[in-house]
């Protein structure tokens, strides 16, 4: 069963735009808080609009490479998350912050 | 039917730029977390309007099933309420919406001239099936993919030995 | 091909064992399991020897794997095994286990024994490896690694400066002859685009121009004259006496210094295209022979006799290549590995007794004390002066026919030289074993036979040098020259054959020479026993004997003419180019990143959010530049 | 995309929805009543025959009880904890076949709401969701001990989601298909006279270490005993809904049943051969396809009320475990068996050839 492609309704480029905003957001969110997990969200936001990209131009293309590249992007994200949130433990154990403006230590 | 799949797109559309938006305005952290999770669903249903039904099932699975679940663990047991984040002055914050407004400008100016190939007529909805992305999975990405698992494992030891609470009769850093 | 490959990496697996858990293992264990493994590494060779004296064996010529593999250029990794590589085989792990059974005993007090066995290991694979090399680069690597294996063996007792220099200088003057070595491959190698020992030999005469023979002939020569020591390079190996005394013995007596004949031997086919090689060839030997054998006549040291003796052979050695008496020379290898390394290790019982003690001056005697020694001493020295019927009089013979047959001049060096051999073996034979002993009252006291394990090889290895010459017993007296048959298939190649000699001309030249020595061993015996004559103290030689006993004052010469103008040369070129250019620029841009850095570090606030800001303006600014490039 | 098609569906949708609250309703009673036949005492009896009419009581007195909000900032968040996990434990059966085919009036009527091809991973990820139900619910009572229970409630149900999907993965190495009919037809009657010599089809004869972890998980995902940790009073005050009342906690531990439903049902499925029964292709002939199809369903339902039922001897039979011994058998025992059961069974594969 053939069934027409969902580009032939829904152009391309209306992905193209959601997902540069969905990506725009995930920067504003980073520079906008001083939470670092919500800092750590908005980063999982702006891989997300990425992977969004990826699927569309895998099915734009009819290419099963851009759904397997999407499966390495989660990958590397749970082992961003799982050491990250692990190191902002680890730092409010003991600052007691997760602010980042007060974790400024990496000026020395 | 094809208007359904336009509104079907427009909703969704909506629905994770609004969802995402919140996640970034919301004063409580919670509900950021509660938020992403909404976006994140939005997201899977792009998956299937795309025909990648696998894709969407282990994006819910990854993403609301165990990261945003970590995310939420780690709020709830650093207890973050609104009063206790400080919030950045002012100038700070009309600087960052003013970056990602110009990110956003010149994002959508570069792929306004992108050249793409026309729309293919039909689609492959095999593509997104199991069969196929495994047999890709493991033939041509093989190497990546034990790269990948390569990574999984470092980050697993290492999350575990940050999160580790120190004993405190050794005195190691 | 696997027994082959079991040959060479026996002793490289006893190197690894003691190398890395010698330590642990008790003394014992780890000196009888680095003979072991030679002992079995023997055991193979002799199934291999066996199988080409009896006609079975073939040649093994194979490649083990593609080594180097660029465009038309194909090395491989491979072993050759034909008969003269056999007889080498049998030479180095024949008397190598000999020399690791004695250095078990010798060694036993050293705290590093296992490391003496695991560098002992590591030579002999070295060794087998050159050797068995079905290409000249295998055979570099075995030439580069025994060198290395030299040099490790000849600093050994590492804590005496003297002997680190010593292990030093050896393994400069290695690598000078190595560098010819080399050049002499590259050239090879450009105009032939094949090392393989096989294709070489198949090269047809007159494809390759003259000079390039010669230069690759020559090239390789030099190579040779570094790891056989020979004029101008062979100042190493008397102070290379340094080392523990079983090393002297097998690497400065039996194996490694046999490399550089090994090598003119095995690419033979190549000298006899070039003959004018082949003249400088004989004339070096010849004038490394005599100048040698003259100053060793006034050594002191029982070692540095030895090992000018040594130089003095090998020259021989080399006259018999230069006038292409190949059979010759390797005969002369094989004896000259028995009788000499009974001889070195005979000195280092002696050592051994005398708790260190190598000056000639302070022994005497010791007949009485270590009657084994003496004896097998003797026979050596008897050998090695080419008395009838030991082994040294039928190969050293051959060599005095085949220089007469070739040119007087080099007969009469020869004839000197082997006449000169008698007089200073057994005046350090007769200075050393009769009269009285002269050194301290307590040397006296711990004076003993050495143990079995000393004795026992000394004996086997004098049994050998006695009986070695049935394996080329003399043809014109209606023998039949055994391992001029053996050799054939491999040497006939190369084009060398005896100028022939009528029987009468060499009866005369043999008892000539037979007479000869009889007759300086008489004079010694007369100088040394009956008069009692004794060498001077330090410094107070006079005359040719001070020149001489100097050692002509060659090292002094290259002191003056090489190493300090080099110093000089590297002096200046540390004060200009070192301290002033290189320095001065290295300084710079290192003051340069201060400077900036401490400008730049004004950047670094250490607030995330800052950072991150920049990152995303920069990257508005990438996309800008990267739209207005599309414009 | 016809008319009938959607009512069909519809029809199966409200069937099934129907049917799930019926048995979750009367889970509760028979709770009661096994706890009462176990402790050797009487039951529930008084409110209509045999105490039949007591889950509608029961009902009544929830609905009508005082629903009390506490002081909380996120009342919104606190009403949608419960009503979270009540819809992710229904969704679940939307994927489940309850029976083979129906042949009526000319159409083939399969009786599963929607028989998608990655069903098993669809269970998955909608169990993954009710976490967030408790989670949700539990830190918005605004209360340390609710918002600990939560903890500990979702800690152990990620914790098992592991062993959970790993043991499921050795039995779809062996069906080849995530499809849960798929799996179901895989496990065809009930003896498999295909291989090189007969066993049986259903998996928790092929898979039995499988099995026996998957049985454990599931335990520990619905809460039930000896995994009860999230709700364990002497410890919690009473756990994550501490702060619930009325028909909001009617609805998290109505959910718990209908869990409990579930999981039986996928037990079912994926073990023990769902709607399969011994002798089917005979009944088949002799009565014809929609009989047979009926009496499938049948052993289907019988297979998932004595997995119920299972759950409940279970209450009352085995204690409850500590938390730290809960996460070591998790983590150090379940996971490291899943994976060789995975491995053991992939060397099998390769092995048999196939």
């Amino acid at each position: 069963m053939a069934l027409l492609s969902i580009f032939q309704t829904v152009p391309v480029h209306y992905y193209l735009v959601v997902s540069a905003m969905l990506f725009c957001i995930g920067v504003l969110g980073v520079l906008y808080r001083r939470n670092a997990i919500i800092i750590f969200m908005s980063i999982e936001l702006m891989l997300n609009a990425v992977n969004l990209l990826l699927v569309a131009f895998s099915a734009y293309h009819n290419d099963s490479g851009g759904q397997v590249f999407v499966f390495f992007v989660m990958a590397v994200a749970a082992a961003e998350v799982a050491v990250g949130l692990a190191i902002l433990v680890a730092i409010f154990r003991n600052v007691h912050a997760v602010d980042i403006d007060e974790l400024k230590n990496l000026k020395w | 039917m094809h208007n359904f799949t336009l509104l079907l797109f427009l909703i969704l559309s909506s629905l994770a730029i609004f969802c995402g938006l919140m996640t970034v305005f919301s004063r409580n952290p919670i509900h950021s977390a509660l938020f992403l999770i909404g976006c994140f669903f939005a997201i899977a249903g792009h998956y299937l309007l795309l025909s990648a039904q696998f894709l969407a099932i282990v994006h819910i699975i990854v993403y609301a099933g165990a990261i945003m679940v970590l995310f939420l663990f780690t709020l709830m047991l650093m207890n973050l309420n609104e009063e206790t984040e400080q919030h950045k002055p002012a100038l700070a914050k009309i600087g960052a919406v003013i970056s990602a407004g110009m990110l956003m400008l010149v994002l959508v100016a570069v792929f306004k001239r992108a050249v793409l190939a026309p729309p293919p007529p039909y689609q492959d909805f095999s593509i997104g099936t199991i069969e196929t992305l495994g047999k890709v999975l493991l033939n041509e990405f093989l190497l990546p993919f034990e790269f990948a698992s390569v990574l999984l494992l470092t980050a697993m030891i290492g999350a575990v030995l940050l999160a580790k609470k120190q004993n405190p009769n050794t005195n190691q850093a | 091909m696997t027994v082959l490959l079991l040959i060479v990496l026996l002793p490289l697996a006893g190197f690894l064992l003691n190398a890395f858990w010698g330590k642990r293992l008790p003394k014992v264990v780890s000196g009888w399991l680095a003979s072991a493994v030679v002992f079995v590494s023997f055991v193979l060779s002799a199934y291999y020897f066996a199988g080409f004296v009896s006609g079975t064996q073939t040649k093994i010529d194979a490649d083990i794997y593609r080594w180097i593999q660029f465009g038309d250029l194909f090395i491989g990794f491979g072993f050759l095994l034909d008969q003269l590589s056999a007889i080498w085989l049998m030479v180095v792990t024949g008397i190598g286990f000999l020399i690791h059974v004695y250095s078990i005993s010798y060694m036993h007090d050293d705290e590093r024994f296992a490391q003496f066995f695991s560098y002992l290991n590591l030579f002999i694979f070295f060794m087998l490896l050159l050797v068995l090399g079905n290409n000249l680069l295998v055979t570099f690597i075995g030439w580069e690694g025994v060198g290395l294996c030299s040099y490790l063996l000849i600093g050994f007792w590492f804590k005496n400066q003297d002997y680190n220099n010593a292990a030093k200088k050896a393994f400069v003057m290695n690598r000078i002859g190595d560098l010819g070595f080399l050049f002499g491959m590259f050239i090879l190698l450009t105009h032939t685009g094949t090392l393989h020992f096989s294709n070489l030999a198949s090269i047809q005469p007159g494809v390759l121009p003259k000079w390039i023979l010669v230069a690759v002939t020559a090239l390789l020569f030099i190579g040779a004259t570094g790891k056989s020591a020979q004029i101008p390079l062979y100042t190493w190996l008397p102070d290379a006496m340094a080392g523990p005394t079983p090393v002297s013995a097998l690497i400065h007596a039996a194996t490694m210094v046999t490399a550089g004949i090994y090598l003119v031997a095995r690419t033979g086919f190549l000298y006899a295209q070039a003959p004018e090689t082949l003249t400088a060839v004989a004339s070096i030997g010849a004038a490394t022979a005599i100048l040698a054998a003259t100053i060793g006549v006034f050594q002191n040291d029982i070692k540095k006799v030895l090992a000018y003796s040594t130089v003095s052979q090998l020259g021989l050695m080399f006259v018999a290549l230069g006038v292409g008496a190949y059979v010759s020379a390797v005969f002369h290898v094989v004896t000259h590995a028995f009788f000499k390394a009974c001889l070195f290790l005979g000195s280092g019982s002696v050592i051994h007794a005398l708790h260190g003690e190598q000056d000639i001056r302070r022994m005497g005697g010791l007949k009485k004390y270590m009657p084994v020694t003496y004896w097998t001493f003797l026979i050596s020295s008897l050998a090695i002066s080419g008395i009838f019927p030991f082994s040294g009089f039928f190969s050293k013979d051959e060599i005095l026919a085949a220089a007469f047959a070739h040119h007087k001049i080099l007969w009469v060096i020869a004839m000197l030289t082997s006449l000169l051999t008698a007089f200073y073996m057994f005046r350090l034979l007769f200075l050393t074993f009769t009269g009285e002993f002269r050194g301290t009252e307590e040397q006296r006291h711990h004076l003993h036979e050495s143990p079995p394990l000393i004795t026992i090889p000394l004996i086997i290895l004098s049994a050998l040098a006695t009986v070695g010459g049935v394996l080329g017993l003399p043809e014109f007296l209606g023998f039949h020259h055994w391992l001029k048959n053996f050799l054939s298939p491999v040497v006939a190649k190369s084009g060398a054959h005896a100028h022939a000699l009528s029987h009468s001309t060499e009866l005369a030249l043999m008892g000539g020479a037979l007479a000869g020595a009889i007759v300086s061993i008489a004079y010694s015996y007369i100088l040394f026993v009956r008069g009692g004559a004794l060498p001077v103290p330090e410094g107070e030689e006079k005359g040719i004997t001070r020149l001489v006993y100097h050692k002509y004052y060659v090292d002094e010469i290259y002191e003056k003419i090489i190493v300090q103008p080099v110093m000089f040369l590297s002096d200046i070129a540390y004060r200009l180019l070192d301290r002033r250019v290189i320095d001065g620029l290295v300084n710079t841009s290192g003051r340069l990143s201060m400077i900036a850095g401490g400008q730049i570090r004004k950047l670094q606030t250490g607030y995330i959010g800052y950072y991150m800001m920049f990152m995303v303006l920069s990257l508005v600014a990438v996309f800008v530049y990267a739209l207005l490039i599309r414009l | 995309m016809d008319t009938i098609f959607i009512l069909e569906k519809s029809l199966i949708i409200l069937t099934v929805f129907a049917i799930t609250m019926l048995i979750a309703l009367y889970s509760t009673f028979g709770e009661r009543v096994f706890a009462a036949y176990f402790q050797d005492r009487l039951g529930p009896n008084r409110a209509g025959p045999l105490g039949l009419l007591q889950p509608l009581a029961d009902g009544v007195k929830m609905f009508t009880k005082e629903d009390f909000i506490p002081d909380t900032p996120n009342k919104f968040l606190f009403i949608f904890g419960p009503f979270l996990f009540m819809t992710t434990a229904l969704i679940t059966s939307s994927v489940i076949p309850w029976g083979d085919k129906l042949e009526i009036m000319g159409r083939t009527v399969y009786l599963q709401a929607a028989d998608i091809n990655v069903a098993v991973l669809f269970v998955l990820g909608i169990v993954s969701i009710g976490v967030y139900g408790i989670m949700v619910g539990g830190w918005a009572s605004n209360n340390k001990y609710s918002l600990l229970g939560a903890v500990r409630a979702s800690s152990q149900m990620i914790s098992y989601e592991i062993a959970m999907g790993l043991s499921i993965i050795s039995v779809l190495m062996v069906s080849e298909t995530l499809s849960l009919r798929g799996i179901v037809e895989k496990q065809h009657g009930f003896i498999d006279w295909s291989g090189k010599f007969p066993w049986f089809s259903w998996y928790v004869f092929k898979q039995p270490l499988a099995f026996l972890i998957f049985l454990v998980c599931a335990f520990a995902e619905t809460n039930r005993t000896p995994f009860d940790l999230p709700e364990c009073e002497s410890e919690l005050v009473g756990g994550y809904h501490t702060e619930y009342s009325s028909m909001k906690l009617g609805f998290y531990l109505f959910a718990e049943y209908i869990n409990m439903f579930i999981s039986s049902a996928i037990i079912s499925l994926l073990f023990f051969g769902g709607f399969n029964y011994p002798g089917m292709d005979w009944v088949k002939q002799q009565l014809g396809t929609n009989a047979a199809t009926l009496i499938g369903v049948g052993a289907m339902f019988a297979k998932t009320l004595f997995g119920i039922f299972f759950y409940m001897w279970v209450r009352w039979t085995v204690p409850r475990f500590r938390y730290d011994q809960l996460m070591n058998l998790g983590w150090k025992v379940l996971i490291p068996l899943a994976i060789l059961n995975i491995v053991i069974t992939g060397a099998v594969i390769i092995l048999s050839g196939n």
